[in-house]
């Protein structure tokens, strides 16, 4: 199968600081991400992974550093613009809205592109069903491709850990983002739901071209699908490259050995 | 300048009691995080016990020994607030263990109304007379610096005094007893501490006397102060910006924040009222406190909340 | 009047004999308005009229002729029910050549001698994944020049040459339509009722699969009879959820769709089948045993978790339905007005609930074959007022050889021959067949042809059985497998092992004693149903073998397998072939492993020399034996379980044949 | 139980998205309201209209309103009889001010005014949350409480603001009769329904509910809290403002501030908790009225 060819640098992240009242979460992080890859952030648990991505998404505001995606800089991220600009982002202990059922969570990702006024709504004639429907649509199509067709209206919070996390993945790519954040999508999986995430992973960044940004804990499933990798300690990069530079790189491998997972 | 320090001493003083009630609430958010709405109704029923039982009393058993009457009283009126934690804990919150906060909010919203009528059709609905013996005369302080000097209710003055002398008991209580840590350890995390062997249930039982406790001493104070009956209740309401303003988990935040509150109220009252046709202490606390959150939403000394995800 | 009643009952049926591409045309011309196919896709039902139907077969077809299809050529179908599936099915009979459907679960190298063998020129296929196992096998397979895919899915980037898209082929269509006009027509005109139409691999329980060649009139006549005698039309709803490459699958969703012009519905995928059928609620429907087997297990166990309440008044008026549900059903006027009442009460407060969770509110007709069903099971259907039947037949045969008529249903017994056809019983016991329904002959294998069908046209089922008093039809086993015990005594295997099949508990059962002095044994356990059954007495186990191994699962197998001898000792032709002994096997048999064919039926000989060893033991009376076998895993690899098992003894009834 | 959705395909979206996408559902509630619009009339007495029918209603178009807040957007809210009581008097005065005002109009007015006040004390919840602001809303309730009581100009100077409104004529139909009373109530109570249901199972409801649910990730999907919570506060104290409006002039006639003081918040509070939690009334209301979720499931 041949792979979509990677671009330039679309995402670069410079100097990143982080603390929370005096514990540094990250200490100047710098690393690049080109369109159309996919980029690993690895680190043992606790090592700033997910502070990173809060960072890009603007959940957290770093002390330092700044963050610049296609040409434009910002010293700090505005969820809102954030999305705007088409990154979107899947959680590491399940963000789903547990109040609702597959298709509700997966449409949430489409409010973006919602433009029906309040009134309209209240209303429901013409635009606002026509809008509902046409979103609804999209909305299919990505159950189709996560293969979540059995479970459409079960409210998430019924449905195992292995789906609620492609119920998660779904709800990133209703925003049809440019790049997507991916927070340790295989965490607390069995084998053949690693194996159908990587596949998911694979066919996103495949067919339409997704830059996918992904953080695992455990090196294993990750060095197989990306083609560099980010590897963070305590909050400070202590690697960055390609999956095999990675592997051979002293620091990596006594911080890997150092922890236990 | 005398009118002024002489409100804010007025203001201070009934911080103190808004502090003495606030303090029941904090106790029982901090060890069962329940937002106890029951507070006022337990200061209107513990204040109904203590004034009947005074009544009866002497009725019943011909003692006429004011100060002996007035402790017997005292006693059974604890009595009964102990009972009444037991069977909450019981019937409401042992049945209710790690439900949302809305939902305990409700259940003590149901224990209010319950413990309205309860005590409304034990002990009458009456006004009642509680008489601990505070000495009621006005006294001026101060008659040397200016002349008039300030004037201060002795009644008020002698109530802020207990109700310090309690609020520090508490504080001290919470701090340095060992029922004191394991109730911090609850507080904490309920699993936590039930994993290593704190009854939650005795905890539970003991923070709600406790909490009994104060609001019969409150009841008593506010009591032959206003005498007892239905308004009583809304005592808590008033403590209730004090408890957010100070910010729900901490006893000191408490104290101070009723201070605050005590004052602001008072001046404002004095200062902006009539402007405003007057009657707007009801309201000023809240504006007060609703004004602060919006710069410190974890309230003067809450834990400050960060997202993670 | 008369007339248009007929109309009225089957409307739009045809009854002209016209190939499958004439049917689908004449169905366009008149209700082309009418669907022909639903398929839930992106969460609706999605339907194809007629005319949409038969416009896209006709460019179909003429892609199938761009890409040189021929007359006589074959052409594979391997997925699940698909839209566009069946329309490249009748695509391929528009230019007379013969689709052969494939199962999708077969595993490449099970494909090769098909590929092989039928030499096939063009495989249709659903997906990505059929497309890598075709892939897999091409250059083993000369004759294969195209590979055409329904879902692009992954598929985009696949380089090879000789892959496309049904889009790709439906466009070369168009331009052939364009530079040969009226071919494709032409060649449907040209296609003879009595030309070969279809052929499908019958997954023979030794040696490799036979083609068995239908023609239009094979899998046309006995299906339009049964149609028309069960009051079959165009309002009909079926659900289209069987493998398209089992001939049952064929005929009541393709050749009796044609026929009738009813709708057919395909479900989303194969876990929302459930839900699609609540969703649909069809009219006309089948299911092998297993699949009624697994539903009724679905529900009993959503029973026992309800509460106490719904329990008992479910039990009481379960029993209820037992008592009368079924006669009711048979049109039985002895039951009591107050006891029809009490079903109609019934009806509203659990029946209708029932059959509406099961799908099944709208259900006319359904029936059930393959193998023998279990009588708890079959009557629970009927009782609940589902209009459940048993039929026999075979991929030979079109299926149509024995049906249950209305009103005379009997668990046991597969119902009286179909009009048209006709049954003998030979001497050993052996069941032949003369239908217009029989096969034209194996694909090129003569040899077998001659075996099983003799001069005078009678086609041998190799199934032992005989008419009872009221002439239906009771199957006991493969002719072949009825054997002999050492005392000459009837040993009838299929037939004890569906008796242990019966039981909830028990999944498979293998019974050996061809020649032996005893009959012995091997049982699968229903890991589910057993699994409840030890949660419920809370009994710990690690998992199937665990559980397998359990003291308390091999008493209560016990308790079976003497209900059983019991049984078998009040008929007196095979009181002798009592089980003597038995064992739990520690694995599940698997159509991976070869012990169970596509269609779950067990292959006998393979097992038994599989498990030579743990024969042995039990006809040497041993009490345990240790066993380790080769496994193959989903993913293809192989590894190896053994255990030690325990062998059973159980209690063998006096025979009444010797009592008496 | 003669629930039955075999056959019931949906071949399109909309048959798929409407409100009720199983027939019998559909069918049950268009009964219930005609039974409510047409047989109600006649069985039921003075009495029951006055003392049960009305005020329940009135409340339960009260408790729909905080439902939204609450239920949808999660936002725990005590001024809720503050929000009725902004919704009657400015009503009041809008109809004794204005000549000519027709009632229907001065009500639905009173309940955009509700809505701007709602605004207001909505953007605490920005800031702050859960039991906080919970407290915070009391605010809004202590401040009406007050105001009607000490500002003359707000109850047309009337004393200790009690006041009253002359019979209630809508376009000709003069409402004075608790039959018409009760049709009046419950055709409010109807078409808010419909509206209420319509909006939260459109976009601006998904925003609510993911507010609700976990307003971090809804923040991150590009949903502004500020937006979200803002429009509960406004869709839900407009609904519960026309409430109030309905109780003062419907159920009432003549009121003072004490007809909507703390107990009435915390009553409306209990009802859709309760609801929430599933009592009889409560599923009632959830099933018929409110749009219920685990029916969506």
């Amino acid at each position: 199968m041949s792979r979509r060819s990677i671009g330039e640098v679309m995402l670069d992240v410079k100097n990143i600081s982080l603390s929370f009242g005096g514990v540094k979460a990250l200490t100047d992080i710098s690393f690049n991400v080109r369109e159309h890859e996919i980029r690993a952030i690895i680190g043992p648990n606790g090592a700033g992974k997910s502070s990173m991505l809060n960072c890009i998404n603007g959940v957290y505001t770093p002390q330092q550093g700044s963050i610049t995606f296609r040409g434009k800089t910002f010293d700090h991220m505005n969820s809102r613009e954030v999305a705007e600009m088409g990154i979107a982002r899947t959680f590491q202990n399940l963000a789903l809205f547990k109040g609702m059922n597959v298709i509700d969570n997966i449409m949430s990702g489409r409010n973006l592109k919602m433009k029906t006024n309040i009134f309209q709504q209240a209303l429901r004639i013409g635009a606002a069903e026509r809008e509902e429907q046409a979103h609804r649509e999209v909305v299919e199509r990505i159950i189709d491709f996560l293969e979540i067709q059995a479970w459409r209206k079960t409210p998430v919070a019924r449905l195992p850990y292995g789906l609620q996390k492609r119920v998660d993945l779904g709800r990133a790519l209703a925003m049809e983002p440019q790049v997507l954040l991916l927070d340790e999508p295989m965490a607390g999986m069995n084998i053949e739901e690693k194996q159908d995430m990587c596949r998911f992973v694979l066919d996103v960044n495949d067919q339409f071209g997704t830059t996918i940004v992904l953080i695992e804990h455990d090196m294993g499933v990750v060095m197989d699908i990306s083609d560099r990798v980010v590897v963070l300690d305590y909050g400070k990069k202590i690697g960055d490259g390609t999956p095999d530079e990675v592997r051979s790189n002293e620091e990596v491998i006594s911080a890997y050995l150092g922890t236990s997972h | 300048m005398g009118p002024f320090l002489e409100t804010l001493i007025g203001g201070l003083m009934t911080g103190m009691l808004y502090s003495l009630v606030a303090l029941g609430f904090v106790l029982i958010f901090k060890a069962s995080g329940v937002f106890n709405f029951a507070q006022g109704a337990m200061v209107l029923f513990a204040a109904l016990a203590m004034a009947r039982f005074a009544e009866w009393i002497p009725a019943l058993l011909g003692i006429e020994h004011k100060v002996l009457v007035n402790l017997m009283a005292f006693i059974l009126a604890m009595g009964v607030m102990i009972m009444l934690a037991w069977v909450v804990e019981r019937f409401v919150l042992g049945k209710l263990v790690n439900q949302e906060g809305v939902t305990l909010l409700m259940a003590t919203l149901g224990i209010t109304y319950f413990m309205d009528g309860f005590g409304q059709t034990v002990f009458g609905s009456d006004i009642y007379k509680i008489d601990v013996g505070l000495p009621k005369e006005p006294m001026f302080l101060l008659e040397d610096v200016f002349q008039g000097g300030i004037l201060v209710n002795q009644e008020e003055l002698s109530a802020a005094i207990i109700a310090a002398a309690l609020v520090a008991l508490l504080a001290a209580f919470f701090q340095y007893t060992g029922t004191g840590r394991a109730l911090r350890a609850v507080a904490d995390d309920h699993q936590a501490a039930q994993s290593i062997g704190i009854p939650l249930e005795r905890i539970w039982v003991i923070v709600w006397s406790v909490a009994g406790f104060v609001a019969l001493v409150a009841g008593i104070i506010w009591g032959s102060k206003l005498g007892v009956q239905f308004s009583l209740s809304q005592v808590a309401l008033k403590a209730l910006p004090v408890v957010i303003l100070g910010g729900l988990t901490s006893v000191p935040g408490a104290i101070v924040g009723g201070l605050i509150i005590g004052v602001g109220e008072k001046l404002s009252e004095v200062y902006i009222g009539p402007m405003l046709g007057g009657g707007i202490e009801i309201w000023f606390a809240y504006a007060l406190a609703l004004l602060f959150l919006l710069v410190r939403p974890q309230g003067l000394y809450g834990e400050k909340i960060i997202d993670r995800v | 009047m008369a007339e248009s009643a007929v109309s009225a009952s089957h409307g739009g049926a045809l009854t002209e004999s016209l190939t499958f591409p004439q049917c689908l045309l004449a169905h366009a011309r008149m209700r082309p308005e009418a669907p022909a196919m639903r398929e839930k896709y992106l969460g609706i039902w999605q339907t194809t009229t007629w005319s949409a139907l038969s416009t896209m077969v006709l460019q179909m077809a003429a892609g199938l002729a761009a890409r040189g299809l021929k007359r006589g050529d074959h052409i594979a179908l391997i997925g699940d029910n698909r839209p566009r599936l069946y329309a490249s099915m009748i695509a391929a009979q528009c230019l007379g050549a013969i689709p052969v459907p494939m199962y999708q679960d077969a595993v490449a190298a099970e494909m090769v001698y098909v590929f092989r063998d039928a030499s096939i020129r063009i495989a249709v296929v659903e997906n990505q994944e059929q497309t890598d196992k075709v892939l897999e096998i091409r250059e083993q397979c000369p004759q294969l020049t195209d590979i055409i895919y329904d879902d692009d899915r992954g598929l985009r980037n696949y380089q090879q040459s000789g892959i496309e898209s049904i889009d790709a082929l439906l466009e070369a269509g168009a331009l052939y339509e364009q530079a040969h006009p009226g071919k494709v027509r032409q060649a449907i005109d040209e296609g003879g009722f009595h030309d070969d139409c279809a052929m499908f691999y019958t997954s023979g329980t030794t040696g490799n699969p036979k083609g068995v060649v239908h023609t239009h009139a094979s899998l046309i006549l006995p299906s339009r009879t049964v149609s028309q005698q069960e009051g079959l039309g165009p309002q009909d709803e079926v659900l289209a959820y069987l493998p398209m490459a089992w001939i049952g699958q064929n005929i009541f969703s393709y050749a009796q769709w044609l026929i009738n012009g009813f709708t057919i519905n395909m479900p989303e995928s194969q876990e929302t089948v459930m839900i699609d059928m609540r969703e649909v609620g069809p009219t006309y429907y089948f299911a092998p045993p297993r699949v009624l087997e697994a539903l009724l297990t679905t529900v009993t166990i959503r029973m026992e978790d309800a509460s106490p309440g719904k329990r008992s008044l479910f039990k009481h008026y379960m029993a209820l339905a037992k008592r009368i549900g079924g006669r009711i059903l048979d049109g039985d006027p002895t039951v009591s007005f107050s006891e029809r009442l009490q079903y109609q009460l019934g009806d509203w407060l659990i029946y209708g609930p029932l059959r509406n969770a099961l799908g099944m509110s709208r259900i006319k007709l359904a029936y059930t074959a393959g193998e023998a069903i279990g009588p708890d099971l079959f009557s629970f259907y009927r009782s609940l007022g589902i209009n459940l039947k048993q039929l026999y037949g075979s991929t030979e045969t079109a299926v149509w050889v024995c049906v249950q008529p209305d009103g005379h249903v009997r668990a046991d017994t597969v119902g009286k021959p179909v009009p048209g056809v006709e049954v003998r019983i030979r001497d050993n016991g052996e069941i032949v067949v003369r239908s217009p329904g029989l096969l034209r002959e194996y694909y090129k294998n003569p040899q077998a042809t001659a075996e099983v069908r003799d001069a005078e046209g009678w086609y041998h089922t190799g199934d032992a059985g005989y008419f009872d008093q009221e002439g239906h039809l009771r199957i006991i086993d493969r002719a072949k497998d009825v054997g002999q015990l050492a005392n000459g005594a009837m040993f009838a295997p299929k037939y004890i092992e569906n008796k242990l099949k019966f039981f909830p508990f028990i999944k498979e059962a293998v019974a050996f004693g061809q020649g032996k002095s005893e009959v012995c044994c091997f049982v699968n356990i229903d890991f589910e149903a057993c699994g409840n059954w030890a949660e419920r007495r809370n009994l710990p186990y690690a998992g199937y073998n665990d559980l397998a191994a359990k003291a308390e699962v091999y008493d209560l197998i016990q308790d079976c397998v003497n209900q059983t001898n019991a049984d078998l000792a009040l008929d007196p032709k095979l009181a002798d072939s009592q089980i003597s002994r038995f064992l739990i096997l520690h694995k599940e048999l698997d159509p991976d492993d070869d012990e169970l064919t596509r269609t779950r039926k067990v292959r006998r000989g393979f097992i038994a020399q599989k498990y030579e060893v743990l024969l042995e033991a039990m006809f040497s009376g041993k009490d345990s034996q240790y066993v380790e076998t080769q496994v193959k895993f989903e993913d293809g690899r192989t590894g190896a379980v053994s255990a030690t098992l325990r062998i059973a003894n159980a209690k063998r009834q006096q025979g009444l044949a010797k009592a008496a | 139980m003669l629930y039955r959705e075999n056959g019931q395909f949906k071949t399109s979206y909309q048959a798929d998205q409407q409100i009720f996408p199983i027939a019998q559902d559909r069918y049950l509630i268009l009964a219930l309201i005609a039974a409510a619009a047409i047989v109600v009339p006649f069985i039921a007495s003075e009495y029951v209209f006055r003392a049960l029918l009305i005020p329940f209603l009135i409340l339960s178009l009260a408790a729909l309103g905080l439902n939204i807040l609450v239920g949808y957007c999660g936002q725990i809210s005590l001024g809720t009889g503050g929000f009725m009581a902004v919704g009657a008097y400015a009503a009041y005065n809008l109809l004794v001010r204005i000549e000519g005002m027709p009632a229907v109009v001065a009500i639905l007015l009173g309940g955009v005014f509700a809505m701007a006040f709602g605004v207001v004390f909505g953007i605490p919840s920005l800031r702050i949350k859960g039991l906080y602001l919970a407290v915070a809303t009391l605010a809004a309730q202590f401040f009406c409480d007050w105001a009607f009581l000490r500002i003359k100009w707000l109850t047309n100077d009337s004393a200790s603001g009690s006041v009253s409104v002359p019979e209630l004529m809508v376009f000709g139909w003069n409402v004075d009769t608790p039959i018409d009373k009760y049709l009046f109530c419950l055709g409010f109570v109807v078409i808010f329904a419909l509206l209420a249901k319509n909006l939260v199972r459109g976009h601006t409801g998904r925003e609510w509910m993911a507010i609700r649910d976990m307003d971090v990730a809804a923040a991150v999907i590009g949903i502004r809290p500020v937006y979200a919570k803002l429009t509960a506060f406004a869709v839900s104290s407009f609904i519960v403002g026309v409430a109030g409006a309905l109780w003062g002039f419907v159920h009432l006639g003549s009121w003072e501030p004490a007809a909507f003081n703390i107990t009435r918040s915390f009553d409306l509070l209990f009802m859709v908790i309760i609801g929430g939690l599933g009592s009889i009334m409560g599923s009632f209301f959830r099933r018929g009225l409110y749009c219920d979720r685990a029916h969506r499931a």
